[in-house]
């Protein structure tokens, strides 16, 4: 049990409802009072294929996966290659009704690692319990539930809640749970009794995901309108905002594509109300004329980046953080720009808030970075921060870009209380004529980039988190960071600086940790360090050490150990 | 009384060639407004880049000159942050037919209570004269010297094959009429299509005020059968102008947003912290 | 007469003849054996503003302007304030009949410099000389002819070239040109004689655009097919393939929008054939995705980058070069790339055809940055380099996506002959099935950045020009630095490092001067040093000094002269 | 003798849903080519990003698997470069309703010699199902609870409204229909656009093959009219089937273009260092 937890995956092929099995697991152990996360891998295609869902289950809070599994549970027997060969010591493999043919090599695994096989009927059970094939996986929820010694009640409610409103038979679902919790099948040898102290309060913390976050965070922070293309992994984000669409009343369009949803959000913004768009980084490419467009006319303008596996289509709904320089780079000539990146839905719910506030004060597009480990796992949180106050920064003058010292300058809201205003992606006077006169350019272009500076100085220092005088500092954003967070505990030794804001950058506090003797560390989820090439060019100081994964899988606690063990 | 032309000018002139017909649309718009007593910062317009564009900084309403082609999504955006403001797209054939043409067809679709004017100059003018959709097919342009291998788009047949709820046709070089339709375009409650013809002795000399005197023939009313309309409005040899089509009964995109209904403020007046923790509930 | 130039500038509102004017004036020059530099302005509008174009003439070949002129020729007096005070000593400026209002600063500075003012009723002129009014240009040409103390024989045969094909009356044009040679308003104290030895093998050397360097170029390079639509300033190479289309059988599309011209690009470079595209940022931002797309399917792809200055709509008709970072960086996800810098006709040439060997050879996307300044400018060229072999590295094989020590795999071209092949923008195994296996995508991700290690060591080095042991050294690409090649003959102490392969970058050159003790100046035409950025980022090394320019004008000798004196 | 159909098939199984209509449209496009006697090396697809383009490593021949809303000038491309290649795109309702719009119209209007397989299954189904322009206005989908407040597409009138040389509809429980259509369209000389009204039981599950079956009413030859044709295809009670517009009058592209006239190489044969000496003495 590496870092005191207990770790369940359910795997089978997509669209065989793995999805739901984890969904209630997480939310059920929640309720039973432990903190768990929830981490879902899936094919690009609709049904079959191997999909998974890991539940971490811990004494704290936690914000990242292990690799390896205390418990495997099967739906199909050919789902087993991918993960036989991640479970620990004294593990479980629960597999179906049929043979579970091995290789040589599993075989050996399955001995050195004394892991125990057990074949169960799921189907068979469900309908003995009264239950119809498709309540099988009800069956195999109850009987995960019996070997991690759990009481069944948090269980129950969870699946009661999660049926409500659907067209099913709610009393044998449940018998089909009880049938698996009190299969006889479940001998002590395979239990893996979660032996945490519950934690009454957790009934009422949140299991929400990073784009739930995100969601939540625009809704507070009185977005309006909502204008998106589909896209893995930004989609849930338009999901979210729809089916809450009655109670909150924003407008929540679905854009025929992406250049359409950002110039909607670009023109609402230019109204006056606050309005938003997510995507990945193909559709985010699509999107770059108008970032530059924004840039240039000082339109505030927030757009969610939420980074996948790969260039072209890649890997499509497996996880990444490749896109941090296009994020700082997308868009033609030079404007300035802000880029955010969240790494959990509190943070996300923080510094969505806080680009709307930055766009809007600062005039520029606010890049608001996620990838799909954040967008998609289930954290569990206890509280989200207090809501921000909304900034604006309106002020009716005579000049719409006036030439000012921060380089900001006034903005209203048109209407027919105030007076005209027109913006313009044409090089501009202070009044919005077009220009091409050199001096002209010149002083817009200087009071533009003006901002960048007024702004790197109001932004926060990047979070350090750990012991003070850590040997070793990884340096991160994103999730690539969680799984240090998570270890940091157990490794008094290790720190982490967390960056939020990535641009502008302010890139001291790193100069400062490596002069004061700490071995620093780049942790990215990408194949050639981009953030770290995003701090050299800034300072001209190369992370001597990287820690680089690029297989589309989120960093584990595994990945950051065997670092520090090599 | 209506509120005073001067109202809608800014001081700086027009950078149109001589004879442009973008003097007159810009004339006609402003006529138009003041007509309606439409307030010039109770107008927004979201211009193109192309010569149309080049009138962003002429007249007096707010104003955003965005990207090339992307005007009528930027329209659209603005238009439903606020439904108050009287919102135009102006563009060009290029922006409309080639950069931008997935915009036009989806503004119709969704009807958006919008004005779209369409600079019909036959070319890309902006950019000295290539070859648009709506040039002639063996005119040589612009890099073809023997003109274009595509078949033409008519904007007529475009626009009217996506059952518009209004449809008109102006001509530069008659400003009455043209006032007459952007009044109506405006104040028509849906996506209003407006082509203009608009004369550009620069590229298009051909299509001269003879030329035009000699095709153009006006619509008093509008056609009731949109079969008809499109019909009378693909015969080349007689260029109809004026309301070509126009239904009313077709509802607007705001109007079947399920969670707008009903709701009297705009987006723009809502921007405000809202409290989530109904929300969290299901969360828990 | 700095530098030894003698320059001459017609300004006056756009569409009214400045265009031929200029084009006529630098081709005579040449024709009559001095190497000259034709630089245009003009607005973004069709007529009127203020145009000019300006011609510098030399005793050897120059590729930039000098920012002051010898001779201005107003076409409309309106026309003046832009440049009046940029006029040297003894200076002369021709105005119209109507009188030329100035201001006090105007003559001020007109005293002081010793300016000479003449009226010159041009209208007149050619109504006198049986002309009409239209041909009141021509008298200019004549008179200006005469100030320089040409023979004009070589500027008749080029108006009478220039007009051949078109409806005109030659004899007029030829009587109103003599008219204005022939005023007697030339006074001696106006002449500004050419005094440089002709060289008469000029006559045969060529006027020639960077834009017609490039698609040169591509003819050279066997490009069969080129899709683009237009934008400044990338448009004039659509012009030139599209009037040579009967000669070269080359496939000229003009294309819907950017997106569907690099698709097409795409797709018929896949199929086999060499395919081109080009256009400036905001066309670029469009692109972007497909680069990405051509990434990771290993595609061959060449786009050509005309920047101009500014964000948005920026300044459109004007220079710049603020898209270094765009170009090395756009596109979501990470995939290796090419990026090239032309900077000269020639260069434009010969880049171009390695531009197709590379991407043909790497199988990856080429971005071939120029800059209006060189797009659009008349440079004198003695000779084109000679043609580039084509080099193209088929090679038919079973698996599309070999995995190899160099990280080029097989390619061939789908034929009736060859075997079936797949590429495909998912990530992909060796045989081009898409795959999400942890192990294929990193292999496959090594391998794919492997190209870029490959192509590094086959770049040259960054051309060192000047004297060995310079104190002062230049780096820089594009047009910036051209004005600093054009001092280095009087300026011994002077030195430039001209990049034309910006990515992957070759810095250890910089390093290296530095180290010997040289004062390293970054020269860019842009506002944030852009290409400086990259060079740290890519060396941790920050070139102490810059010299950037970024009001949409190239850099002018004045310029570089001017840096080195503060 | 025919291609065999095996050798159409790369040994990787499909990973549609069970039920799912590509299925039968693979197999039906396989059976075509081979019928046609076209080689898999014949042949280029060039595929969109969806359910529809996971086909795209399932069948042997040359594809490319390129980006979403793309592959129709994506296939153009590929078809410049070499005619004697049999060229087709092929792309879902989302592809080309949504992302690509303009890039259909654009083909339609050039007339390029390639054929365009839309699987319409009306959503956007790889994304797990989001509303497009073909989705029942009031069905809820991912995200809109209450439907969609944009009117429908309807893609015959759509593609019948360019005036297109070649327009059919096939459904992919019938492929046998399918094949026929398959074979006209791949053969016909210029842009064959064909609707395949595509079965997705996981996100489209009222129109199942009793629904199909219901409404389909198959036409045995091609409409003469075109407005006829459009009036029959819009009507919804009863969807025809089968080839529904063809006219075989109008030139191809390639035909247009005024360079290429008699030149009997192709783009890809004629790659090669071209002297130019001559447009050098222009620039002298
Ligand atoms: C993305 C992009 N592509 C190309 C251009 C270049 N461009 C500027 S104006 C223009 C043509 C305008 O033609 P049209 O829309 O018909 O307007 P007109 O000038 O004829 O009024 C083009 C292609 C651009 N600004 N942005
Ligand atoms: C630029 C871009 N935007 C969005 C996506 C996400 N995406 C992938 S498939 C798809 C929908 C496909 O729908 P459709 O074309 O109808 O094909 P289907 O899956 O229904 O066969 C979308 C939106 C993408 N890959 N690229
Ligand atoms: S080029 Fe044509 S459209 Fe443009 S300003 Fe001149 S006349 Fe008007
Ligand atoms: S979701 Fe629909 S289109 Fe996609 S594979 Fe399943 S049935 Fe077919
Ligand atoms: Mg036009
Ligand atoms: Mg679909």
């Amino acid at each position: 049990m590496s870092q005191n937890r207990i770790v369940v995956k359910f795997a089978g092929p997509s669209g065989k409802g793995i999805n739901t099995l984890g969904k209630i697991v997480s939310k059920s152990i929640k309720n039973s009072g432990f903190y768990n996360f929830a981490y879902r891998e899936y094919p690009s295609l609709i049904k079959g294929g191997v999909a998974s869902y890991q539940i971490d289950i811990a004494n704290h809070k936690i914000v990242s996966s292990s690799r390896d599994t205390d418990i495997l549970a099967l739906l199909t027997n050919q789902s087993k290659e991918r993960y036989l060969e991640d479970i620990r010591e004294n593990g479980v493999i629960i597999y179906g009704k049929d043979e579970l043919t091995l290789t040589d090599k599993e075989k050996e695994y399955i001995e050195k690692k004394n892991l125990h096989l057990l074949s169960l009927d799921t189907t068979k059970l469900a309908l003995d319990a009264g239950g119809t094939e498709i309540m099988a996986n009800m069956v195999l929820l109850g009987f995960i539930w019996r070997l991690l010694s759990l009481k069944p009640k948090a269980l129950e409610e969870v699946v009661r809640e999660t049926f409500k409103n659907k067209d099913v038979d709610m009393e044998a679902e449940i018998s089909c749970v009880m049938a698996g919790y009190n299969c006889e099948l479940a001998e002590e040898k395979l239990l893996k009794p979660i032996l945490f102290e519950p934690n009454e309060k957790l009934d009422k913390s949140l299991s929400i995901t990073g784009n739930q976050g995100i969601a939540l965070g625009a809704i507070t922070a009185g977005c309006r309108a909502y204008y998106a293309y589909p896209m893995t992994p930004a989609t849930s984000i338009f999901k979210f905002l729809g089916e809450t669409y009655q109670e909150t009343g924003i407008l929540v369009k679905q854009a025929e594509n992406e250049i359409t949803a950002v110039q909607m959000a670009m023109g609402s913004m230019n109204m006056g109300t606050r309005a938003m768009t997510a995507t990945s980084g193909g559709g985010f490419d699509l999107m770059s004329e108008t970032l530059s467009c924004a840039g240039i006319s000082e339109v505030p303008l927030v757009v969610v980046l939420a980074q996948r596996a790969g260039a072209g289509t890649g890997v499509p709904t497996w996880t990444g953080a490749g896109d941090v320089l296009l994020a700082v780079n997308a868009g033609h000539g030079e404007f300035p720009r802000c880029v955010i990146s969240v790494s959990n839905p509190e943070d996300a719910y923080e510094l969505t808030q806080k680009a709307f506030n930055i766009a809007e004060i600062y005039q520029l597009p606010v890049i608001l970075l996620t990838d799909k480990q954040i967008a998609e796992s289930i954290f569990n949180t206890d509280e989200l921060p207090k809501p921000i106050k909304i900034e604006r920064g309106l002020k009716v003058a005579e000049n719409r870009y006036e030439i000012t010292d921060d380089g900001i300058s006034p903005r209203w809201i048109p209407s027919e209380e105030n007076p005209v205003m027109l913006v313009s992606s044409d090089e501009h006077k202070a009044n919005s004529q077009s220009t091409e006169d050199s001096t002209d350019v010149i002083e817009m272009s200087d009071k533009r980039m003006r901002k960048l500076e007024t702004l790197k100085e109001s932004l926060p220092e990047p979070k350090y988190i750990g012991n003070k005088d850590a040997e070793i500092v990884f340096v991160g954003c994103g999730s690539a960071g969680n799984a240090v967070e998570d270890i940091l505990e157990s490794y008094p030794n290790i720190g982490y600086l967390k960056y939020q804001y990535l641009y502008p950058l302010k890139y001291e506090k790193i100069i400062e940790l490596h002069e004061d003797g700490a071995r620093i560390v780049i942790v990215e989820n990408n194949q050639n360090g981009e953030f770290a090439k995003l701090i050299k060019q800034e300072s001209g100081f190369e992370i001597p050490e990287r820690l680089l994964k690029y297989n589309g899988r989120p960093f584990f606690i595994e990945d950051i150990l065997d670092f520090l063990n090599n | 009384m209506p509120i005073p032309i001067i109202e809608y000018n800014r001081n700086l002139p027009p950078t149109w060639c001589m004879g442009c017909g973008n003097y007159a649309i810009h004339a006609s718009l402003k006529k138009a407004l003041s007509d309606l007593d439409i307030k010039p910062n109770g107008t927004l317009i979201a211009f193109d880049i192309g010569c149309n564009g080049n009138g962003a900084d002429k007249i007096n309403v707010n104003a955003f000159k965005g990207l090339h082609g992307r005007s009528i999504p930027l329209a659209i955006g603005s238009h439903l942050a606020n439904r108050d403001m009287t919102v135009l797209a102006d563009i060009g054939d290029g922006g409309t037919l080639h950069e931008g043409l997935d915009h036009l067809i989806q503004a119709i679709r969704g009807n958006y209570d919008i004005t779209i004017l369409i600079h019909n100059n036959e070319n890309f003018a902006l950019t000295t004269g290539q070859a648009t959709a709506t040039t002639d097919e063996e005119k040589g342009m612009y890099g073809l010297p023997q003109g274009r291998p595509e078949r033409e788009i008519n904007i007529a047949q475009l626009a009217l094959g996506q059952n518009p709820s209004f449809f008109a046709r102006a001509y530069s070089g008659d400003p009455l009429q043209m006032i007459e339709i952007f009044k109506s375009g405006i104040t028509h409650k849906g996506c209003s299509v407006i082509e203009i013809l608009q004369s550009c002795p620069t590229y298009n000399k051909e299509a001269n005020p003879q030329w035009f005197a000699q095709r153009i023939e006006k619509l008093e009313e509008p056609i009731e059968s949109i079969e008809e309309a499109k019909r009378i409005s693909s015969t080349t040899e007689k260029i109809k102008t004026g309301i070509i089509y126009r239904d009313n009964s077709i509802p607007t995109f705001y109007e079947q947003v399920g969670n707008r209904k009903g709701v009297e403020t705009q987006l723009v007046d809502e921007v405000k912290n809202y409290d989530i923790s109904k929300l969290l509930s299901h969360l828990e």
